[in-house]
């Protein structure tokens, strides 16, 4: 989950990093009042959305009228789907030099990995990887001084800005441990005279581990659909085909979309029914998939955790309880399958077997056989 | 002979009692594995499907001489049931829950690794040896004893494809599930090794998707380290940038972990890329005969 | 260092661990008001040391009045040495079972250690060693809920008492880690009825990591002269003997003690002057031992990060300043030993090379050569 | 041959400016002793007795090839110096700061026992290989090279006991100061497994005192595992139980550690126990002729 600028410096200035000034504003006179404080400052969309600056989102003010105009301008905005609502207005800083550090999780070294640059403000895949500094850390000793002496070393950082350095690193990694972060972010991290200050930062909390942060609002990325599917605990991402989809296992549906595109299908949607899902829940995602107005939909099914019987009575629940207006092609494979196959005869629904047979048919009954 | 697990492999099952614990217990015996214990300290003296259900994993270790744990607990509680199988000694950890913490996940490798245990997962679909022992969720009739060992990324996926196999005549020495979490056990480069190392696997099949730099590594490693033959398949080729396809792993970020350089690295390395999941088959086939 | 009762079951009760209800009281005005609140109660005389029950420094009181009485009498009490300035009013329990947990730093093992029996309320070294569990934590991973569970079963508990264990075992280890303890235990711990209780427990904290607790105020042990000389860094103990010794290292100073005694000395004091100690305060350690009136002083270097050059300095400075008004026998040998030697001819001092010839002629100094 | 240190040894100094570290930087030096380079942050690029002060270990590590290291710095910060090392790849550990918190010594040592890095004391005076490498606080010039392995509790005693060795014409292949906290690297039973497979050590002579259990468990290690003669030395025997004798191990609390049982222990185990320090040299005659 990603939080909202204004509330991930919020935390990071918690746990002791220097960042600039900034206060929350939802009206014009309320950022006017926040720049009388501040003084020059920069006006900043509360939106999680890459380029707010190019898109207008982002707009700096010398004084406080100017900060109420460009929160009028910038309040109510729509910046790529989405409204803004807050801005965060946010002192002006005079930098000297931008650094880049972050702290992320490192799957391959199974550790958390610390990335810093003394080629900061620009995106770190831009940066040729020889001005990259990359450092492990050892979760259970954790984060020690020593880390932050040594990649300021590897900066070039001596004397008292290393010492911030490490102070910063020290406090980055405390947020990252804290709120369960899946990224820690300050880039740039600005040398302003002799200060070291988080200039611009960023703190994603990993969604597995929301519910240890009953403490953070929930910040829901997506379409309304896709957030209404993903609130029953599904994988769903929507597409902009017209064939819907539901398989088992993040690859399966993956593997599906791939069948199905080489067959000329366009897929509506990315679901996956996931570990286990019971029935209603299965159902509720078939009802969700009709929502879209498809014009026919597969399902493909490989039985592991799941159960082939439980998919085909979820099924059967929505056929007979709202009915399924458009060609339903279903596959069955795997566990329970010879039990999931006879409840969907029952309902006079044919199972196929085979996921390449179940993708052409589908396409055929979607778009007609003469395609 | 096959890896990581066999017909030696004693399994306790951590989360006995729940709704899946319970339902694959029964699967994995019906399999032949040799389910000796379960875990649940409430429970404990109770059985399931005939199984004894034990107050700890050591209590399972010292009185059933399980070797092996499958754990089946809610992802809050995995960080602890990992632990204590660690500390308990089993040798063998598979982790079936979704959504553990990455940091608890790095939490028990760093434990793991240091008690020199194997961990497959979390997030995973489990690991078999077939006809031998089969510690996972995976369906027990999709797979045949052979020499194709298979690695995959994602469950269903490599169900479809071991099944491809097995219709097809070729049989598998072991199927390890990697499990779909950005921070997993045996990976690609471990299962190539084990599988290089194993006289039964004459053939390796890695089931990969988009996201991530797995594949990419897999494929320097191959040309370093593997002289047996290997088959892929990749999921994700339709799938657009920037958008998780469920796996937390599976998701396209800047031009890394794309579907092409994927495809690239290992052909590169003389790996046969399959483009639909039953072509596996026919790939085996020639390299195979 | 030693917590005293009340303090180290304060800061058990603050992380969560059930204690008894208590109130610390230093007038028997107090304690009867303690009294009040708690009901029938036990009053503690508020020193460190062993057997304070025996010399009757703890005492049950069922009403108010009771408790003023007994604090009246225990309040101003001399117990092994210490005058008792504070009780402890503390609610009695009516005890079921008593067990016994404590969290301890295993040296072997490198790791914390936890000791647990289902025979509480006695000595934990009179327990056989049948009836004790014993389990140590990996440090880094530190304990997990799994541990309470694993060692409950050992102890033969389960259900709702189980949990409470796992429940207290997991606070303990959290104080243990908190407050650098080198112990903390329970005993008894105490079921009452259906709950679980810290009936009784100590809390020491490891004098090295003192600096990391400012918080704690600081219990020195010992007598008057043992606490100015560790004021200074030094090792110090007094002995019942009459000749005075320091020597530099712990194994150097026992060494020594032992072949004085094996030559029919009796030594006074152990002293290690430790690693590293310079002039200063080596001299103001002799100084210290001066002011025990010793018969004799034994002084035996072996260099290492202590200089000879620096010890016949400080030996001098004394000399210089206020005199040396026993016999002084010194042992030199090691780092710097030529200068040290130099330093002390020119003082006129000699300086021994053979510790046993230093040792015999101290005690030949000490008790005159007929002995 | 020799253990743990040899003329391959390639020392960093940690805490090199300070008073400790400058001073018997020079007395390594002096001894033979390749002292490759020091740290200290904050005096990067300066010289200390001509050894160059960089900024981290790891730099030491990387520009001079580093790979054992002395620590030097104040307790408080001999954790993060001490990790630092670990971190950085050097393979022996040398920590002479007293007063480091148990704690942080229990953290050093899980961390180098997973690296694999051999770690000696805290509060130690060090290890000495000698004519070959002198790690530690030890005067330069009581040791010979020769036939006797030494390992200590105590520094100074074991200073006075090489001394009377040296002079009695037995020398030592190494000596192993121990460290006296409670919570330390190598103890007598690893100490006793590397000279029992030291072909260049003849006899080994322990330097022990009263407190904790080591020295009976080095008995039991002696009698099952080490053919070599064992002589030794215990400090003690005139101490009162309950205070503690300047060691954090070194006090008698109940009926443990007591000089009887150690001298008991031992002696059950073939260890010949010398009751006064110089007659550590008589009995290493007496096996050694």
């Amino acid at each position: 989950m990603k939080l909202y600028e204004y509330l991930a410096k919020s935390l990071l200035a918690e746990v002791g990093i220097p960042t600039p000034q900034g206060r929350l504003a939802t009206t014009p006179e309320e950022a006017e009042a926040a720049a009388r404080e501040i003084g020059p400052c920069v006006v900043k969309a509360q939106v999680l959305v890459g380029g707010r600056g190019k898109a207008g989102g982002i707009k700096l003010a010398n004084t406080p009228e100017e900060a109420r105009q460009r929160a009028a301008e910038i309040l109510g905005m729509n910046l790529k789907g989405y409204i803004v609502e807050k801005v965060w207005v946010e002192q002006q800083l005079k930098i000297d030099r931008e650094l880049y550090v972050s702290i992320t999780v490192d799957g391959q070294a199974r550790q958390p990995l610390v990335i810093a640059s003394a080629h900061g403000g620009v995106n770190i895949e831009e940066v040729p990887e020889e001005y990259i500094v990359k450092k492990n850390i050892d979760i259970t000793t954790g984060l020690l001084p020593f880390h932050g002496r040594e990649i300021a070393r590897r900066l070039g950082l001596s004397g008292d800005l290393a010492k911030q350095f490490g102070d910063i690193l020290a406090k980055m990694y405390t947020a990252f441990r804290k709120y369960d972060a899946e990224l820690v972010e300050i880039n740039p991290l600005a040398v302003v005279g002799d200060r070291l200050i988080a200039a611009d930062s960023r703190l994603n909390v990993e969604d597995d581990a929301l519910f240890r942060h009953p403490e953070l609002p929930r910040v829901e990325e997506g379409t309304e659909l896709e957030r209404k599917v993903r609130a029953t605990g599904l994988a769903f991402v929507q597409l902009d085909g017209d064939i819907a989809v539901m398989a088992n296992g993040a690859g399966m549906a993956m593997g599906t979309l791939d069948v199905l595109s080489l067959y000329g299908g366009r897929p509506a949607n990315f679901l996956d029914a996931g570990g286990g899902a019971s029935v209603e829940p299965m159902a509720q995602a078939i009802r969700f998939l009709l929502e879209t107005r498809p014009k026919a939909i597969l399902i493909n099914i490989f039985g592991g955790i799941t159960r082939c019987d439980d998919v085909a009575r979820a099924i059967v629940t929505v056929k007979e309880t709202q009915g399924i207006p458009v060609p339903l092609v279903v596959r069955l494979v795997g566990t329970n399958d010879e039990e999931g196959r006879r409840i969907l005869a029952e309902a006079g629904i044919h199972a196929y077997t085979d996921m390449g047979e179940a993708a052409r048919a589908v396409v055929a009954a979607a778009y007609g056989e003469g395609r | 002979m096959a890896v990581i697990i066999d017909e030696n492999t004693r399994v306790v099952v951590q989360g006995i009692t729940g709704n899946q614990g319970s339902f694959h217990t029964a699967q994995m015996l019906a399999y032949g594995t040799k389910v000796v214990a379960g875990v649940n300290f409430d429970k404990a003296g109770q059985e399931v499907h005939g199984v004894p259900v034990v107050a700890t994993v050591h209590e399972a270790v010292e009185r059933y001489g399980a070797n092996a744990s499958i754990v089946f607990v809610p992802a809050r509680f995995a960080k602890d049931a990992a632990l204590e199988a660690i500390d308990a000694g089993v040798k063998v950890l598979v982790l079936i829950p979704e959504h553990i913490p990455a940091q608890d996940a790095m939490e028990i490798h760093a434990a793991a690794r240091k008690a020199g245990v194997r961990v497959i997962g979390p997030n995973t679909f489990g690991v078999i040896s077939p006809g031998k022992c089969k510690m996972g969720i995976m369906p027990n009739h999709i797979y045949t004893p052979g020499p194709v060992g298979i690695v995959a990324r994602s469950g269903t996926l490599s169900y479809e494809i071991a099944y491809t196999l097995t219709r097809a005549g070729f049989g598998q020495s072991t199927v390890i599930g990697m499990g779909g979490d950005r921070v997993i056990g045996v990976n690609f480069i471990e299962a190539l090794e084990l599988f290089q190392n194993d006289p039964e696997t004459k053939l390796i099949v890695m089931v990969g998707e988009i996201g991530g730099i797995q594949e990419e590594l897999a494929a320097e490693y191959i040309k370093a380290h593997v002289t047996k033959p290997v088959v892929a398949f990749l999921a994700g080729r339709s799938a657009p940038p920037g958008k998780r396809m469920g796996h937390a792993g599976a998701i396209i970020e800047g031009n890394r972990g794309t579907y092409q350089s994927k495809v690239q690295a290992l052909e590169a390395a003389g790996v046969a890329v399959a483009s639909l999941p039953w072509e596996v088959a026919d790939l085996v086939r020639q390299r195979l005969g």
